[in-house]
């Protein structure tokens, strides 16, 4: 499975990704305005449907260094997207080459995929009376045309590299390991909610990038697969549960009348 | 820059100051981080916390405008402790060479120096030179008036307390990047230097960069891969554009532009051919008389003749400077009438805009080429104006952009690279070729009627194949432009027993000659086009094959001046018996087996030892004291026009040899002082805008990223201004003001300077009137003052002050 | 009684201004973007639309399965008088549900691809399967009525014979979308045919009105749909607010949802006899607000065991605005109702009965805003606020419902005044 | 020299085969990254080109289609870059496709309040008599008795945006006029 290693001790910050990202996306520019506190240089302020990936700008002051990293927001493509099990149509889907891609022709807009990200990636076209989900498809098309995605091919750095999955988190491993006092020794992305293709290292504490680290270290699917998956007995066993219910009131309504009247009457026709 | 892009990842040691490379040269970042991957340490000094500081090693503050301080402490460090790499002084510097019994300095002044005029007489700096006019030198070094010597006395006196003093360098950290940076003396280490425009605009920019290449000298590190001092070069073609010489000082090639003084080409040779009388000097400016012949015949042709000269009389005499502030103080005057612009936006860019753009509209007619609706070329629509007030008539001329048009750019590497036109120019814009092509034509066509001195524009040999009448469809052929800059043979012509045809192109610069048998339009450039094919022009070449040195030269991409050398005095990379100071990365070496230099090409073909390393010098040596700059041989401090602080150095406040325009067109040329704007104000530019913002403004993608000017500000004197983060602020000089958002930052802090307190601030200059996002442009508030030798503005350290704005938060 | 029918013509006119607004609203809705008329963001993709018009109004709308299966399943003949309003109210809730649901949607052209689209790992997919299957079925529950106001004898018996195997098919087909699996499928036909079977050989009890199966359908459908619409935000621990999110919430939504049954029973007969002149059966609303101590002190355990269980009492002894929102919704929806209800003079009379059912009511409906809305947490400054078109478009869709509500009312055999509390 | 990209072009593959959506039955599991379009790249005329902003001298890719650039990208082959680029770099395609371009010349005349459009074949000559009018207005042959051949009334600004062959052409015809202020971006 095909993945990204965002590695932010490389990265410097010029944003070359998240224009790359509008140019092979054809995405039209945001309206912005100096984007006051706490990021300073960030803009957009936040992932849209027009943004698909943004650099955010922290300024932080660990192990007594200044330090001044940049964050990389983007899909991140779970191993088990929580927005592919939420979506009733499978509009998004996890490809085998490892991409979390949209089919608008399928999709109802019910923007449950948005409710279920962990990470707020799927945005909504909320200015259209056409609208669609939209989000990072890890440039689904020149992954499948043996290309890297564009921010990765961008990166001037080497700050976002694609590869296996595999093959990255020990990269990322080899990285910490060769260098131990530059990195929180954490993959980003290596085991939260399941693990996802998007893997992130640091040489500050991930909240600082503004990351969630509070995710579970399960796929969120399993939140809901044994609600989903007793549904089917549920059903089956409340059809026979109510048959025998009915049966045995029924009955007994029918004999407590019969006591009291000798007859029959009422329940049938 | 002496090295090249990819060659900083041989460093040990990068040193970036005065550059914020990875806002304004993101792709060096590549390298740069991959040096660093590989143990390299990263030094940022920098007033303020930048991009490029997030992933430096060592981050090192200083006030701006202290540079020299900075840096002659680091050389006082490297002389103090021994740091000094000496076979290399001692045979590639001017170490030496003994110095002139006029000599002198104190308080801040060299020998000779006339405070009427504010310029040396550089005569008091001149060698000691023998009976054969040969420079004594002293190879023991301890000869009191050595270069050497001189040199260790002059910055003695910055020691560490001082340059803390003065700069508002934290002691430790300053101590470290010392500690880093010398350590590259050792000939198994190399540190290279990175600066940009935060060196150079300053009133004492040369000698900031003359620092620079001091200490690069005394550490060993020029010529050889990963050293050098590497100037990042802000725009795709501003190296090729100075190589052809878009200045009033020179002509293509670094050739001097003729002053009064030269009324004949003989006049003009004597002063500007530099003689030796050291055999193992190659002196290579001594082909001075090749190069400016072989010019004359490109532009005039048959009618350039040793008979008239080579028309030497059509070329037009300097007296003065016409420089750029000269040229807006010049234009505010009144003096000039007609302005072309081709790309260019000084009512946004130039120093001083309150008054370069009021003497824009002095101007009668002004013609601007360009791809975008310019703030310069809209002057008469701008905030506050009425247009029928403004009686310029401007003509705006929509040009192609790089991807519309064929033709080679001049990197910062010196590398020429060929791009081509991918698709036609949008609506009716044509190339500037086309343009200056019509343009010729048309003044010819003018002129063909008789005029004022008109042989200079009718003689001019101008023929790009687009015939006699301007038409529109006809595309001059660029080809045959890049041939005449390469240059070709005039007449047939021996040359080293090897026979060329008239019309043959000269394969090299070497072959280039004095009698009007070739023709080059810039020397430098000649071997750049060496056949007559298109296969032969180098500057299209994409091959990655490297040499055999395997440091990543790739001789076979594109093309680099001069003769393809990708580093420049790279025979000071070697021993003087060509053995490379450092076998692991060497750049050349001699191969005493084939009697041939083998890697990069060599500075010159000779055996090791025969000639000095710095061919360019008359000396064959790189100058420790150069006795040739206006503002001194040595780097002295002297604070900005505009300071907070006096002196600590001596009683001379600002570089006494700076022209002061306040005092002589005191219009519009106010200096403040420190009682009413305590701050120190500086500009500089962010990754995702470039320069004046014609070209980023108007595109929707860079336009969202930064959509507004903001003042960077400290978090301490946001607090002492009452000032949130976000709030709108406005910055206020003696000559102007302007507001932005206010970004308060850790990233900037306060100065201690003697106990004393001083606050910077920074704002980015990008903005204007015009584009997808507007703004005020922060040039309203730099002055007019400029470098000693270049004349190059002092954006970077002038006095302010800060408030809140009226109307409050975002 | 002039004055009241003025009255009455007065708020009437209010409702349908107000429902037109609605519409002319929805309108600008479809031709400028969801963003015109809604504040909803990435960040709050559901806002009040979801929260009072999907799930709190679906959990009103439990009232139609729970009479229907009480009167069909469990013997409770004596409520039947009551249980076509039930099932008329349920089927118009649906309606709207749907009708607020398109509104919602962004691409609602797409509603039917569920349909053919089998993603059975969503609770998504479950809710749209039986929201749409329940809405038939209530659809099939309310067609006697319509044959019997129009005399439409022939249909009648072409219905009654159909229904059953309608019924055996659509849950067939369903239980084949969840699964995945012919094996469950036909474990379920099984179940369904055997005991139409039963009911055909007169072993299992059989009713002249209406199919027993097609009842025992509903029951399943809003069984498994009342407590999907919690399993929705069982996917987001992360998001939902500690005080909300909880394993059991699937089990609290359906509970929740059985419990406010008897409490919008009363609610609506006593608003009909108001407005519409019905007379409320006051013996039955008795027995309806006899079992509400019980429901709701089970619900009341089942919430506090569930917050203890999990660990999650510290949450709401925190002063944020969701732990106080909490116990307004405890407060209000269950504790206040549940000493009322035990508190046998207030109930007896019209008013009491009214303002302690409406006190639940409220609690559910907080309820459901809390999780859907209030208990969601995304960033610390993105909050949500309805915008005022979002709610005009709300109350636009219930004017609607309340108007053909009336219309239903009165123009089909729904109610009939004083008719027997025995089943015919 | 027009280059044709394998990593580019290696695209035109299995990505157009699309594969058949059946309508009924469980959907996940199903898609590949082969299901989507191919890449926007595809069939298009590729040349290369140098960035031009700032002095690193970044190659880069445009490709075209139909006389119009369908994308530009960094040029994986390039020594400096390889393949990488900057924001601005990265946004070269809306210097090439954007409405704000001049597409004709334009006038304003001496007061004027607004732009006219213009034919090149008006503005050349009126510019070259501009020229004429004050070069021979301000030009000097001599100042003190020495020749000096030069105008101090017209200046030449700007350069560093242009092709090597074009700052050339400039340089040549400043001072072919007798242009004494010329300057550009490299002194400030």
């Amino acid at each position: 499975m095909k993945a990204l290693l965002i590695d932010v001790t490389r990265c410097v910050g010029c944003r070359g990704c998240q224009v790359a990202c509008k140019e092979w996306n054809e995405l039209p520019a945001e309206k912005t305005r100096f984007f006051a506190s706490p990021k300073g240089y960030q803009n957009p302020r936040d992932l849209s449907s027009k943004t698909w990936r943004v650099v955010t700008y922290n300024e932080a002051q660990t192990n007594g260094r200044f330090e001044w990293v940049f964050g990389h927001l983007q899909c991140f493509h779970c191993i088990e997207p929580s927005c592919a099990t939420a979506c009733p149509v499978s509009a998004l889907q996890k490809t085998k080459e490892g991409p979390v891609v949209y089919d608008p022709d399928r999709c109802l807009g019910c923007r449950y995929c948005q409710l279920a990200c962990p990470f707020l990636v799927p945005r909504f076209e909320w200015d259209k009376a056409i609208p669609k989900i939209t989000k990072c498809t890890m440039c689904a098309d020149r992954v499948a045309a043996g290309e890297e995605p564009a921010c990765a091919k961008v990166c001037p750095t080497d700050a976002i590299v694609f590869g296996e999955r595999e093959d990255l988190i020990a990269e990322a491993e080899n990285r910490i390991h060769r260098n131990p006092r530059g990195y929180v020794h954490h993959i980003y992305g290596k085991d939260e909610v399941g693990g996802t293709c998007v893997l992130h290292l640091s040489n500050v504490p991930f909240e600082v990038l503004g990351y969630r680290t509070d995710l579970p270290k399960i796929s969120l699917r399993e939140y809901t697969k044994t609600a989903m998956q007793v549904v089917p007995h549920v059903k089956i066993g409340l059809a026979v549960a109510l048959g025998a219910v009915s049966w045995v009131i029924q009955r007994r309504i029918r004999n407590g009348r019969d006591e009291k009247n000798g007859s029959s009457s009422g329940g049938e026709s | 820059m002496t090295n090249h892009w990819s060659d900083m990842v041989h460093a040990d040691v990068i040193m970036i100051m005065g550059s914020n490379a990875a806002e304004n040269h993101p792709i060096a970042t590549k390298w740069i981080t991959r040096a660093k991957e590989k143990g390299a340490i990263v030094v940022s000094a920098d007033p303020r916390y930048t991009r490029t500081s997030s992933f430096a090693d060592v981050y090192c503050k200083f006030r701006s405008g202290t540079d020299i301080a900075f840096v002659g402490g680091m050389i006082n460090y490297a002389l103090q402790n021994d740091f000094v790499q000496k076979d290399y002084v001692l045979n590639y510097t001017n170490a030496s060479f003994i110095i002139s019994e006029k000599y002198g300095f104190d308080d801040g002044l060299f020998t000779g120096y006339n405070p009427a005029s504010r310029s040396y007489d550089k005569s008091h700096w001149a060698y000691e030179l023998d009976g054969k006019g040969m420079p004594v030198r002293d190879m023991t070094l301890q000869h009191p008036r050595c270069a050497f010597q001189l040199l260790k006395k002059h910055f003695q006196r910055y020691d560490v307390d001082t340059v803390c003093n003065i700069t508002g360098a934290p002691r430790d950290v300053y101590l470290q990047v010392c500690r880093h940076y010398t350590s590259t003396w050792a000939p198994d280490r190399v540190g290279t230097w990175l600066y940009a425009m935060g060196a150079t605009q300053h009133t004492h920019g040369t000698q900031n960069i003359r620092t620079y290449a001091i200490l690069q000298l005394l550490l060993g590190n020029v010529g050889l891969a990963g050293g050098g001092v590497n100037a990042l070069r802000g725009e795709s073609n501003v190296q090729g554009s100075t190589d052809m010489a878009l200045l009033f000082h020179i002509l293509p090639g670094y050739l001097a532009s003729p002053t009064a003084a030269d009324q004949s080409l003989a006049a003009y040779l004597a002063s500007n051919t530099p003689r030796t009388n050291d055999p193992k000097s190659a002196n290579w400016w001594g082909n001075y008389p090749k190069y400016i012949v072989s010019l004359l015949k490109a532009w005039y042709g048959g009618h350039a003749a040793r008979e008239n000269d080579f028309a030497f009389s059509y070329i037009p005499k300097r007296s003065g400077d016409y420089s750029w502030i000269s040229l807006f103080e010049a234009m505010y005057a009144g003096q000039i009438k007609g302005l072309m612009l081709f790309g260019q936006n000084p009512a946004v860019g130039g120093p001083n805009t309150n008054k370069e753009i009021k003497a824009l509209e002095k101007l009668d007619w002004m013609v601007a080429v360009d791809l975008w609706e310019t703030e310069t070329a809209s002057i008469w629509k701008r905030p506050g104006v009425k247009p029928a007030d403004i009686k310029t008539e401007i003509f705006l001329l929509p040009s192609a952009s790089s991807v519309e048009k064929e033709g080679s750019i001049t990197n910062s590497a010196r590398w020429a690279q060929w791009r081509y036109a991918a698709v036609h120019p949008v609506g009716n814009s044509r190339s500037d070729l086309w343009i200056l092509d019509a343009l010729c034509k048309a003044v010819k066509k003018e002129y063909a009627a008789g005029g004022v001195f008109p042989e200079p524009i009718t003689r001019l040999a101008w023929d790009y194949g687009t015939g006699e009448e301007v038409d529109v469809r006809k595309e001059p052929d660029v080809h045959r432009v890049a041939k005449e800059i390469n240059g070709y043979f005039t007449q047939e012509k021996t040359v080293g027993g090897r026979q060329y045809k008239k019309g043959e192109q000269v394969p090299g610069f070497a072959l280039l000659q004095d009698d009007g048998s070739t023709c080059s339009g810039n020397w430098l450039y000649c071997n750049s086009y060496a056949g007559p094919e298109k296969k032969d022009n180098k500057m299209a070449r994409r091959s990655k094959r490297d040499a055999m040195n395997g440091i990543g030269l790739y001789p076979d991409w594109a093309w680099c001046w001069p003769v393809n050398r990708r580093i420049l005095y790279n025979r000071a990379s070697v021993d003087p018996t060509g053995k490379p100071w450092n076998p692991k990365r060497w750049v050349i070496r001699w191969n005493a087996g084939k009697k041939q230099w083998e890697g990069d090409v060599p500075d010159g073909p000779w055996p090791p030892g025969e000639k000095h390393p710095f061919i360019m010098k008359p000396d064959g040596h790189a100058w420790l004291f150069a006795g040739n700059l206006n503002d001194g041989p040595l780097p002295e401090h002297y604070e900005p026009l505009e300071s907070p602080l006096p002196n600590m150095m001596s009683r001379q406040q600002v570089n006494p040899a700076i022209k002061l325009w306040h005092k002589d067109a005191p219009e519009m040329n106010a200096v403040g002082t420190a009682d009413r704007f305590p701050i120190v104000g500086t500009t500089y530019r962010v990754s995702e805008h470039w320069q004046a913002g014609a070209m980023t403004r108007n595109l929707p993608w860079l336009a969202e990223l930064v959509p507004d000017v903001f003042v960077e500000m400290g978090v301490d004197l946001a607090r002492q201004k009452g000032v949130q983060n976000g709030d709108r602020v406005t910055l206020e000089t003696a000559r102007g003001k302007m507001s932005g958002y206010a970004l308060v930052t850790r990233r900037f802090e306060p100065f201690r300077h003697n106990g004393k307190i001083v606050h910077e601030v920074g704002v980015i200059w990008h903005f204007g009137y015009q584009g997808i996002v507007k703004g005020d442009s922060a040039n309203v508030l730099t002055p007019h003052v400029g470098d000693a030798n270049t004349m190059i503005p002092e954006y970077k350290a002038f006095l302010c002050n800060v408030y809140k704005a009226k109307g409050g938060a975002s | 009684m002039k004055a009241k029918s003025l009255n009455l013509l007065s708020g009437q006119s209010v409702i349908w201004f107000l429902a037109v607004l609605g519409l002319v609203l929805i309108v600008y809705r479809f031709v400028m973007g969801l963003g015109a008329v809604t504040n909803l963001s990435d960040g709050y993709p559901w806002g009040i639309w979801i929260g009072l018009d999907i799930l709190a109004g679906i959990a009103l709308a439990a009232g139609g399965f729970v009479m229907a299966g009480t009167v069909y399943l469990l013997g409770g003949q004596r409520f039947h008088v009551m249980a076509r309003t039930a099932v008329l109210t349920a089927f118009l809730g649906y309606l709207l549900f749907i009708f607020g649901l398109i509104v919602d949607l962004g691409r609602p052209w797409n509603i039917w691809k569920p349909v053919f689209n089998w993603q059975h790992e969503s609770p998504m997919f479950e809710v749209s399967w039986c929201v749409m299957l329940y809405t038939f079925v209530l659809f099939l529950e309310m067609l006697p009525s319509v044959f019997e106001r129009y005399r439409l004898e022939k249909l009648h018996s072409l219905w009654r014979m159909m229904v059953p195997w309608l019924i055996v098919f659509i849950l067939g087909l369903f239980t084949l979308a969840m699964t995945h699996s012919p094996q469950w499928a036909l474990a379920m036909v099984a179940v369904l045919l055997v005991w139409e079977g039963l009911i055909r050989l007169r072993i299992m009890p059989r009713h002249a009105e209406v199919s027993i199966l097609l009842i025992a359908a509903g029951v399943i459908l809003s069984t498994l749909h009342q407590s999907s619409l919690g399993s929705l935000f069982l996917i987001v621990p992360h998001k939902l607010h500690a005080l909300w999110h909880t394993p059991i919430l699937p089990l609290l939504f359906f509970f929740s949802a059985v419990m406010v049954a008897p409490a919008m029973v009363i609610f609506e007969s006593l608003v009909t006899e108001r407005t519409l002149g019905y007379k409320a059966h006051l013996d039955l609303l008795h027995a309806a607000a006899r079992v509400m101590p019980y429901l709701l002190g089970v619900y009341l355990f089942l919430k506090l065991a569930d917050l203890v269980g999990r660990g999650a009492v510290p949450h709401a002894l925190a002063l944020t605005p969701q732990a106080v929102s909490w116990w307004m919704e405890m407060g209000i929806g269950a504790v206040i109702p549940l000493v009322l209800f035990m508190t046998p003079e207030l109930i007896r009379n019209r008013a009491g009965l009214f303002g302690t059912s409406v006190l639940v009511i409220a609690g559910v409906v907080w309820n459901r805003l809390n999780v859907a809305v209030v208990g969601v947490i995304v960033r610390p400054w993105e909050t949500y606020y309805p915008y005022w078109a979002e709610v005009f478009i709300t109350v636009g869709i219930i004017s609607v419902g309340l108007l053909a509500f009336r219309w239903a009312m009165r123009n089909l055999p729904i109610h009939v005044e004083g008719e027997s509390p025995h089943p015919a | 020299m027009k280059i044709s990209r394998r990593t580019f072009l290696g695209a035109t593959g299995g990505s157009a085969l699309g594969t058949a959506v059946s309508l009924f039955g469980p959907q996940k599991g199903r898609a590949h990254a082969a299901q989507t379009p191919p890449m926007k790249t595809v069939r298009t005329k590729q040349s290369t080109t140098i960035c031009p902003y700032c002095g690193v001298g970044c190659g880069l890719i445009v490709s075209a289609r139909d006389g119009k650039v369908v994308s530009i990208e960094g040029d994986p082959d390039h020594p400096i870059n390889e393949g990488s680029l900057c924001s601005k770099g990265m946004a070269l395609y809306q210097v090439a496709v954007n409405e704000r371009r001049l597409r004709s010349v334009l006038y304003r005349a001496p007061g004027g309040s607004r732009w006219e459009e213009k034919t090149w074949e008006w503005a050349v000559p009126e510019i070259a008599k501009r020229i004429k009018r004050t070069r021979d207005a301000t030009f000097r042959r001599e100042e003190g008795g020495r020749t000096v051949n030069r105008t101090e009334g017209i200046a030449c600004l700007g350069g560093a945006a242009l092709d090597n062959e074009e700052c050339y052409l400039y340089s040549k015809l400043a001072r072919a006029l007798g242009v004494a202020y010329l300057e550009h971006q490299a002194r400030i």
